[in-house]
């Protein structure tokens, strides 16, 4: 079992969890990150002119996937939908995973 | 040291049971239902004004608020309260007296403290004493909570309670003195102010840099985090645009053309200083946004403060708009030419927009509106000399005395938050109390 | 039960229906324009007052629910907007007519249901009825707000609907009908109020504490938790405080120097009563918040509201220092020492400042503000007398009333939220609308 | 194009500029301070109210910014700022003008431009043309404001500083004059306006409806999203309903009767249309919720409008109660039924409640109250068929004109945000301003 | 060493947190996420009706552990206490640490 | 490779941000969450006194690392600079990555 840890920009996520969800991965969790990559940092307007923010708003998607043959589907699927070429678009981290359970009974 | 803090807050609290002891004259209101109602308009405006100028005090926690970063959020918030506290207090009890009787050109007497003999009652169409010391208690309250801004996320709030108490007295006090209460500036000068230019705008700018050069810079972290809450500062600055309407417009004491006036041309001023500020930001930085337009809008209103009696339609344009431009580039270059850390800009947009102000009452008042005092262009030249002088005059004395204040305060408390603190932000390091939960 | 809820509301828009085929005989407001100019003034500062009071409800709204988690935000909105609906309606339809017309000591009769006869006509100087009305109107959408902080994140929305309907009936304009409309206090007591200690901030206290002695304690989850939104109970405060100017100042329905007093106590009350809860809380704890300062400045406007026309400068002090003091020690006995979980603190700061200023009215009223009518100060006993008996007449009635009426509906309806709601807060549970989405 | 973008700003701060040379004719406020006493109860009440018309414009910037997702916040509140700037500079240099001079049918003239020859003289009771002109300012910036929830979240910046540019002059300033101004309404038709139903609420839903219709909908993701801060939104409203009082109690221009029946009305209007909305919400989708409330709130003062001055009590509950239920089916007919996206259901709320409002005024006038003329009820039909001309004639002026103006626009510069600019949101895309930082 | 990564709903966490304290074990640190999966989203009321929101508010609760026999027992707390039978009630992921150091010194 | 996760004080963020950019590594990812551990809680001031928060504020830094052997410079850089010698420094903990990819391609 795999954790794929995907980071990646917010005006994105609609269209990640529309693409996970077509391939049928339902379950995923989403969290509020903020990131520092190659991405410099987005200029922000202050009351005279601009100043650089290091800190840039991603998306933190966290699916673990219970078959390992999906990996490369989900990871694909990802990329393929976030991948807009400029810097920022993110990455993706697979993290081992021993179990997973379902809290209900 | 710790000691010290406490007495503070107990002193307050004495302090208001004294006035129980010394006071046992009876507050003349006795005869307040009997007053003609001829009167009636002007009194029920100038309450208007007063609540109107009560309301841009949150307006201004709310502006400065905004703008820092959420870890500074409480402590803007309860530093205004300590000013709306500290300032009506003082202000009963001895700012009222020491601004408004007698004949000093230095300070007033103690004829009305705890507004003594200050009555109700209203003869001819005037409003009463006691309403103009209401009305004229709100413009403290004002002055006090705009000067927290430039020295936000550094001084304690103990420090600035005490601080607020004593400059009341030492500063504000003979400010309002001299330009309204017939001290220094009425006896030697030629100067107009009409809704307080200099007393509040110019008074405010300047003490906020002295505590600024006191207390030196904010650590980097602080400094340069973008604003918390755009949507607060934005209400911040319309509760101060909605509130100006009673500053400029309540200014003339009564419900007549000098109030239509003063409000329609303090309008015109904050959208022409709004849309310049806007202009000269695009074409300097690309783009526009809500902290260079509310900033602009309070340039304007600044600007026009002193004149809104005095001027008409096309000179509150030109006010307006060379104000909106001028602060921007103070903003500009104070902070990216020098080394002051005025945080929310105090002295860059109130400072520099007010002697601004002053200085185009003196070109444009005219005549007919002030009752023969001719600005610049009408062909007088004393006003304009006054004016200028009254600006200095005023700089100097707001900077030296509140710079001495705040150092003598320094001698007996800890005045300036550590670096430590400044990180953790003083919500938390003060006040233990985050503005927002999760 | 599901039926009984709906049909609540159906009800409430059947109801505002009902009024148009209820009434044919016109509203007379025919020579409106023909208004003496003498009027003009008070009319204006009335309206002014009433749009003032008006401004008070969401910033109770605002008070409240930034100090709730932030789950309880929406509910705490939805509930005072109900507020205003079903007290605005039921003033119009029936609270007025019974508060203000006839002669019974108990209640007043249907003579001006939907505001029958009711004109916009003045005579002399004063407001119309009409005028009259819609300032009261104003008061009754207050107190029901007031209520709903006691009470919070237990009594279900639908439920509160019913409740308010009611009580505005058999508490609210009762209590109005004694202390202003001419009848039981009037009757057989001495007793001033000049703008609603007891008939608004005690009876709403009471209410509140009835509501929860009725439905009991939340679950600790709920009441752990911090302020959610610091900002927004500082700009909640602030409404109340500009607000209270047209609530004390307007009561004396003239722009003249009852209303300057008015305002001028107020002021300063408010601002003693904050630092002297801010000394106490400091020498206490050892910090002062901005939660604990709006407290006291609440609670120091609750104290001098029924005296605000009737004392001056000292007393005002004294009643708003001792105000903040008991208010804070109140607060702190009823978290700690009792098994009352009055969620926002209505009792201690409402219900309690509103005792102790009912009876400093009957200690420090002046004879020659009154009229005559002597405080103890002042030699008098009758008014002493007659505040404790209307302060005690007023919590045995609010409290029982209040207290029978939610009874009974939970007759006929779930009155209280299940665990479960609670734990996921009103927000969702009952309104799907979460405060703020991610 | 980018030139295009940067000339736009450049040009609204040279405009201000240029006014200064044009006009060399001093403005004649000489002899303001000789204005008679028995004005001063109406100018104060006139100024109140133009203050109180004022913050309806944030209000609007709260409400509208608060439903929308948090990326637009910044945007919203810039564009609102914007129509204050442009609006107010526009409304002086010409606005007034054409709207309030000469005996035009279609459109005034030039004789007042940049307010030359009006002063702040007062004859008799009335108030001065200064005073008119600034309340008559205030209108002009709702209106504009308005206009902005139709669209939002799509058109640019820039392109709206141009369109609201254009349009005060080639749709606001002629409405104003037709109803008014003695302007076409006036001289062809039987019309009654009181407070604006058709100059600003028909006119901005219809302008919204006509930008919507040019730049489409959004894309699906902003579509979606739920509001993201109700406070906000609560908050917006609450302005709105407390500036209501000056915008429906000052259009009588006095202090009088008139005003006292017209606050009065709105406020039973907009309590039985909020009541209305809730109850049928309720029974449909089975919950209540701040989102509805409000806006039937709204929909009841939008409805009574026009009628404020010519109606009694339980034609305002009738005319609320109605307006409420109508302005949710057409919110629930527009967004379910039609492809619009009318981001903030202005049509549905300010357009629909704006019609049924005209046309309830030719329904229930009384002719009492408007000095003859008579609704249908009161077997007048020159007035109900004058009320539905006008309406229809609002409809179709301000759908084609605005349609016009930004289609024009779009020859000339980008209008429209790309889909790209509209998924990151306003507030970064154009703004590079986050409404909050974490 | 392992860390249990609970998401479970936002009104059970004080629960969990106030089970797991029963249990001994003290150290967490716990995120505010948004998830999918089997739950089908909340309906919201909006201005005339209700809409599905799909990524509903849960808890996101990490432990982590340094004795490898306590891993049952956490779990077992957490699936009982954050266990409502209904759908959302969320999921445990064990994931393995090769590190768990302590900053303080 | 492996994922460094540490969790410091909120105040510290910015100095180990800056500590590990003058170690040349640059890409992170941040989250803000609250933790519980042998720091007892915060007092908070309410109306009348203080109480008790256990869920204190903290920031979670992510750091994937793709050479092993920056592993301990890593954890020393961010133990140095976030130390603080009270409690409530924070952890560090090391979780094995399979897989790191870039999105942009
Ligand atoms: N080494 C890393 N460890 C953890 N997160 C990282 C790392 N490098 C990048 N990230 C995350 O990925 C996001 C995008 O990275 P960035 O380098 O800006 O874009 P790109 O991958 O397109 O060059 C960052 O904002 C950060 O959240
Ligand atoms: N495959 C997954 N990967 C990551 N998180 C998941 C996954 N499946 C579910 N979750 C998380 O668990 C939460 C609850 O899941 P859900 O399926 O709604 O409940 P239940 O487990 O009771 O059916 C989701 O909101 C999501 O945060
Ligand atoms: N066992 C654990 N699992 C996950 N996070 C932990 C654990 N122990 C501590 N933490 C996190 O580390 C933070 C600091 O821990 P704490 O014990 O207060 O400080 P210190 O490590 O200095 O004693 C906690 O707030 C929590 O977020």
């Amino acid at each position: 079992m795999k954790m794929i840890i995907a980071i990646v920009r917010p005006e994105k996520c609609q269209a990640v969890k529309d693409a996970l969800k077509a391939k049928g991965v339902n379950g995923m969790t989403i969290t509020h990150v903020v990131g520092r990559g190659t991405q410099a940092g987005i200029k922000f307007t202050n009351r005279i002119g601009d100043f650089l923010v290091d800190e840039i708003e991603k998306i933190k998607i966290e699916v673990v996937i219970e078959d390992d043959s999906n990996e490369e589907c989900v990871i694909k699927t990802i990329t393929d939908t976030a991948n807009t070429g400029k810097p920022g678009d993110g990455r993706i981290i697979v993290v081992p995973v021993e179990k997973f359970l379902q809290i209900r009974s | 040291m710790k000691m010290m803090t406490k007495i503070t807050m107990a002193a307050v609290a004495i302090f208001a049971m004294v006035s129980v002891v010394l006071l046992s004259a009876p507050f003349s209101s006795a005869d307040a239902g009997d007053v003609a109602d001829v009167a009636g308009a002007n009194i029920s405006w100038v309450l208007v004004s007063s609540a109107l100028v009560f309301i841009m005090v949150p307006g201004i926690a709310l502006f400065y608020g905004g703008m820092l970063r959420k870890q500074s959020m409480t402590s803007m918030i309860t530093q205004t309260l300590i000013a709306i506290g500290v300032m009506t207090i003082m202000w009963v009890a001895v700012g009222y007296s020491l601004a408004f009787s007698g004949d000093g050109a230095i300070i007033g007497n103690l004829s009305h403290v705890f507004l003594e003999g200050v009555t109700t009652t209203t003869t001819g169409s005037g409003i009463s004493d006691a309403e103009f010391a209401l009305f004229q208690m709100m413009f403290a309250l004002v002055t006090a909570a705009i000067v927290l801004g430039a020295c936000a996320e550094r001084i304690r709030y103990t420090a600035m309670v005490w601080f607020l108490a004593i400059w009341s007295i030492l500063v504000y006090a003979p400010m309002a003195h001299w330009v309204w209460g017939g001290g220094l500036f009425d006896q030697y000068l030629t100067v107009l102010d009409f809704a307080g230019g200099t007393v509040v705008h110019i008074c405010a700018g300047v003490t906020g840099l002295a505590l600024v050069a006191f207390a030196g810079r904010r650590s980097d972290r602080a400094f340069k985090t973008r604003a918390h809450n755009i949507p607060f500062a934005f209400l911040g600055c319309m509760f101060l645009w909605f509130g100006w309407f009673g500053f400029n417009g309540g200014s003339g004491l009564a419900a007549d053309g000098v109030a239509v006036n003063a409000i329609l041309v303090s309008q015109i001023s904050a959208a022409c200083a709004m849309m310049a500020w806007a202009a000269v930001q695009y074409l300097t930085v690309g783009r526009v946004g809500v902290l260079g337009m509310i900033a602009g809008g309070i340039a304007g209103l600044v600007a026009i403060t002193p004149a809104a009696g005095y001027v008409g339609i096309w000179e509150s344009m030109l006010i307006g708009t060379v104000g909106g431009i001028l602060c921007y580039y103070s903003v500009s270059y104070i902070r990216n030419k020098t080394n002051v850390d005025d945080a929310l800009d105090v002295f860059a947009v109130h400072g520099v927009g007010g002697i601004w102000g002053a200085i185009a009452t003196g070109i444009f008042a005219r005549p007919e509106m002030t009752g023969g005092i001719s600005g610049l262009l009408y062909g007088g030249t004393n006003l304009f000399v006054g004016q200028i002088i009254a600006v200095i005059a005023t700089i100097v004395f707001c900077f030296t005395v509140s710079y001495l204040i705040i150092w003598l305060l320094s001698k007996f408390m800890r005045v300036r938050c550590t670096e430590e603190e400044e990180r953790i932000g003083q919500d938390l390091a003060e006040h233990g109390e985050p503005a927002y939960s999760m």
